[in-house]
């Protein structure tokens, strides 16, 4: 497709998704905390609120399991309900809402249900903000069956994958690394829905695959770039969702490199890295001439101060270092 | 309320009887996977309110269901066959007990988290309110549930939107083996709502009129847009917990008794009589319901469980 | 109120108002990371507040949680140094703002969490009451908060079991950019506590003399064993909800002009001046506490950050 | 260790080990919805009430966040709290108390706090209890740092690792799957307290490694005699805490084996065993001559009716047919 390109951050292409859907079908609400006149606490859906008004663009009080329950009630009867969760950490008040009800009540009710909810929550550390308002929680979501999870890397990407969400007739979880809202990209005029469950390849390359999620895609990149002026190069993969996980991409790719590293900000313990390591070896085994590195946070809270916070981060030079001594 | 009427609330709150009467006895005689919630003693509530809805209106229930769905309109067979886990059931067996619904009746599910209703039923009004359907959403819930956290966040949001939600509060006052008063604080459970703003009042719940009555009023006012109530509604679990619980222990004889003495449905048949309807057209109500229940029994018994590729269907739509 | 006290309260609202204009000059210098919510024009509820408590007393505290700290004890160069992150904080630089904490005064932790103190404080008064301390625990939160579930949960459960804690509202009358009324339905904040049998009044949060006298009149309940209470203060934040904001925009000129006549430190100055306190011993205080403040924040910019290896530290005991 | 031997069931185990703790130390206390003289809706508890006293042995009003968070004030002041949670799924409710405050407080405090709390929450399916009551959800607590796990599978270990975990001071999950809890094992009169991170290597074997988690001990027992039949060696280890986590044991049997399967009753997708598999490979890469299978319930909500439900979670059958296909 050959509209023309243009600039535009992350956060911007939050905004112009939102306001796309919310266009097109007047089902389609957003509510949360301060995403009316304020524009969200990170200012990215100015605009928003004098567009659609108070009964399309809702300020909730600050009651997260109430609101998201709202949300699926609301699903449940024919809305297309879009939940901002500020700060993903706050998501662990409204688990019960997401996973005994959202997640369930398809199935439950041997299908008579569908949940169109879009649950919008923000992840990643580097911002100085401490243990509760930095975690990335998208691990716990993709372990439930019945949430898509969508971890978005670029703004062309958020302008394609968002739409597909608010669309799906199921939860989906669409997490927004909250450091990437200034990044620039470059998109199309228009942007076609991208359906969920589709790898991106990012780069091609031949000596190792990089697998990166989210924030990771551009540490990846640097790390590239670095590897590149060492005549290293690098594949790098972009799931873009959890669930739907587009396994056959990942193996192709590491069955081809013979060498995968993994980079995503959730703790590294527990979290979708193990998974994805877990299928590529499922399918590349014969291919593969060195153990997966995976890369994700430290096991550590996140600290507040900000060497600490740095060193917990998977960074360029982690890339680097795991690339190059597996190679070596 | 005329005789129609009046025969139509007996009718139904017979049907919840005697169709639990059977879950008890599918349970006892090894038909049924798993554990229900017997509702029996409890039917004035949900046949007084839900005889006050619209069929568009939404209804959201609990752990202990059967009562609410039969009350909206629920198929006997259907869920029969879903508490056998028959593939003929409302969820083709995947649900169970504690998960019956109907979404073309509005019953947006029972519900096994205590509380989960709370959530639902008011997004169901916000949704009705922002559709410009005139429906009316309403959540029923225990007393226990009404220690939940979400219960107070949803009552804030209600009031501040004005939705039109009616919160039905069964006070039958144990949640599990726990006697309400010793964990839950206050004279009322219908006080609750009033730092909200939200009109509330207890009431007589084995008494199907007043509970009717009350229930009408609070959904015509939701309907109009006045917003949210809450009706809290005394009454009492003849049963234990659940099927496997005598339901006796915790509570005593004489307590119990003096909750069998008023019966929301024998009362309620003699006030009928009392009031002129003819005794012999009510025991054919009777010999109906138990032909209708004992149907739905013959029929689920008789269906097959899904089959086992069922289990990965349904996760997504 | 001896003259002593009044001098230490005044003494103490200064320290937290000076401590907080210099939080707003390290973070326009660049000099800390992150944000921070001050607490400027609140004063008078913590120092109220916390005049009124034991040392052993357990506070928990908010993302606003500065205020709360100084008038518990805590110390301004810890405080300091932990805001800007270095090791000779109080957390050693791995809470900072939103979690500066001090177990050996009871200070159980700033929270990042709204709502996130609610749980940790009734705890900490289910433990004094069966350890038999007769401590008491004070839980400040703000209006946004009160629409937390877990707050009505709390409050249930200490009515219930007649807890030694007092519930300190902090109404500020916005929860970050949404004003409170728009989002928080009744009257008061204070009715929230009567459905559970809680006494409770809305005040002059501004006035620190009510809030101390109302707190003490709480506490002393509480430690006999009266159980738990609530206390709504009216007070406003004069500057932005952290420190990158410039708090307009949402508030009226007008508004913020009438809530900056109503400082709780300059009428509580003037008040003590009228009373006889010499305007000189006063000055004398402003002028220690502008030393103490900049001190801390020489020594805290001094202070080193932890060495990397400490992120791996104190994740378990 | 030669102290007598006697039969416990699983049951009787968590509630001896509750009363040996209580009895040692009068800081420990109980709470929860119904475990006072109801004896907890699995009637394990009975007893304990009339010990201990009302005191001691607390019910709850139903408010999961509540007094899991009355638990972790308790603990950070002293106090050595018990908290039960009925059904792991409820678990949902009090995500915020366990994730954002429990686990935190320690390291956000710089190492001042201390949160001795015991969190007991049941798991598994089978008892036809539908999606809302039948949830392992203990992939969740092992990916937040600052939690440990314990997945006890047998009577005997529930009695050794239960006091370690009241005893410990950090908060701990301690996971029980409800369909152990009539099931009898043999332990000694008296157990000392097991410590966490030691992995139990519960039969040996030279050809292929179990690694099973709590009821899943059973199903592969039961897979290694049939195997046995075939003249297939299994070695089963149990790792009994995900967190910390044995990573060692696991290694040493899969590289001497050469061949792992995973068991676990968690959803597979994004479960533990995506990490045990993970710290696997990482570690036994050159000794593995197959991919490791992971077996785990099937990516659904748990459906209600027993047919459906049977066939949700991994059996005997199941580990069976992995091992020979894995071998032939
Ligand atoms: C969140 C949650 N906590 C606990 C339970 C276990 N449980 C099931 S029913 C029940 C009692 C509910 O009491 P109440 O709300 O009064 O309803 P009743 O059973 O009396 O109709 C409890 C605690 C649950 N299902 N969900
Ligand atoms: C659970 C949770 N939800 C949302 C937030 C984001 N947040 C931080 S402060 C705040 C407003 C709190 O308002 P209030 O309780 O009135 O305290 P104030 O800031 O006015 O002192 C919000 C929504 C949070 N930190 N935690
Ligand atoms: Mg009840
Ligand atoms: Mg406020």
């Amino acid at each position: 497709m050959s509209s023309p390109e243009r600039e535009i951050t992350f956060g911007e292409a939050v905004k112009e998704a939102i306001a796309t859907e919310m266009r097109r079908d007047e089902l389609v609400i957003l509510m949360g905390e301060d995403v009316g006149a304020a524009g969200s606490v990170f200012k990215i859906l100015l605009g928003l609120h004098e567009e659609f008004g108070p009964d399309r663009v809702i300020d909730t009080p600050i009651a997260e399991a109430g609101y998201v329950g709202l949300g699926v009630g609301a699903a449940l009867t024919g809305m297309r309900p879009i939940v901002d969760i500020m700060f993903g950490d706050f998501m662990a008040l409204a688990m019960d809402q997401i996973v005994n009800q959202a997640a369930k009540l398809r199935y439950m009710s041997g299908g008579q249900a569908t949940v169109p909810l879009t649950i919008r929550a923000t992840m990643g550390a580097g911002r100085s903000s401490a243990a509760q308002h930095s975690q990335s929680l998208h691990a716990w979501a993709s372990h439930i069956p019945g949430l898509k999870v969508v971890v978005p890397s670029t703004p062309a990407d958020v302008l394609g994958l968002f739409p597909t969400a608010v669309r799906d007739d199921n939860p989906v979880l669409f997490f927004e690394d909250k450091m990437m809202y200034a990044v620039k990209g470059t998109a199309p005029e228009t942007v076609d829905p991208i359906p969920f469950g589709v790898a991106d390849v990012k780069r091609e390359g031949s000596d190792v695959t990089l697998i990166a999620t989210s924030s990771m895609v551009l540490v990846a990149f640097a790390a590239a770039e670095t590897l590149a002026d060492d005549g290293i190069s690098c594949e790098i993969v972009d799931p873009r969702t959890m669930v739907p996980l587009d396994t056959d991409t990942l193996v192709q790719s590491a069955s081809k490199t013979g060498h995968a590293v993994i980079i995503d900000e959730g703790c590294r313990s527990f979290g979708v890295g193990a998974e994805l390591a877990s299928v590529v070896y499922e399918g590349a085994f014969d291919y593969l001439d060195a153990p997966i590195v995976r890369l994700g946070a430290m096991d550590v809270p996140v600290p507040f101060t900000k060497p600490l916070e740095d060193a917990t981060i998977p960074n360029e030079t982690d890339v680097v270092r795991a690339v190059k001594e597996m190679l070596g | 309320m005329n005789d129609e009427t009046k025969k139509t609330i007996y009718r139904n709150m017979l049907r919840i009887r005697r169709f639990e009467e059977q879950i008890f006895e599918v349970y006892t005689g090894g038909l049924m996977h798993g554990l229900a919630h017997l509702y029996i003693g409890e039917e004035a509530v949900a046949v007084g309110v839900c005889s006050a809805l619209r069929d568009d209106d939404y209804i959201t229930s609990t752990h202990r269901g059967h009562g609410h769905c039969v009350a909206k309109g629920g198929n006997l067979d259907q869920m029969m066959a879903e508490v056998l886990g028959r593939v003929t059931g409302y969820c083709r067996g995947k649900g169970g007990s504690m998960h019956i619904a109907d979404m073309s009746l509005g019953i947006l599910g029972a519900n096994g988290i205590v509380g989960g209703g709370f959530g639902i039923a008011t997004g169901a009004a916000l949704s009705a309110k922002l559709r410009k359907t005139d429906q009316v959403a309403v959540c029923f819930f225990g007393d226990g549930a009404s220690n939940q956290g979400v219960f107070f966040e949803v009552m804030n949001t209600a009031s501040i939107w004005d939705l039109p939600v009616v919160y039905v509060c069964e006070n039958n006052q144990y949640g599990e083996y726990t006697a309400t008063d010793s964990v839950t604080a206050g004279d009322t459970i219908a006080d609750r709502a009033k730092p909200f703003g939200i009109p509330s009042s207890t009431i007589d719940g084995n008494d199907v009129v007043i509970v009717h009555e009350t229930a009408a009023a609070a959904v015509a006012g939701a309907r109009e847009g006045k917003g949210p109530t809450l009706i809290e509604c005394m009454t009492y679990r003849h049963r234990g917990h659940h099927v496997g619980d005598p339901g006796d222990g915790y509570r005593s004889e004489e307590e119990r008794q003096a909750w069998q003495d008023k019966d929301p449905i024998t009362t309620f048949r003699a006030r009928l009589v009392d009031e002129g309807i003819d005794a012999e057209d009510l025991d054919g109500i009777d010999a109906a319901v138990q032909e209708e229940v004992a149907d739905a029994v013959e029929s689920a018994a008789g269906a097959p469980y899904p089959d086992v590729e069922e289990a990965t269907h349904h996760v997504f739509a």
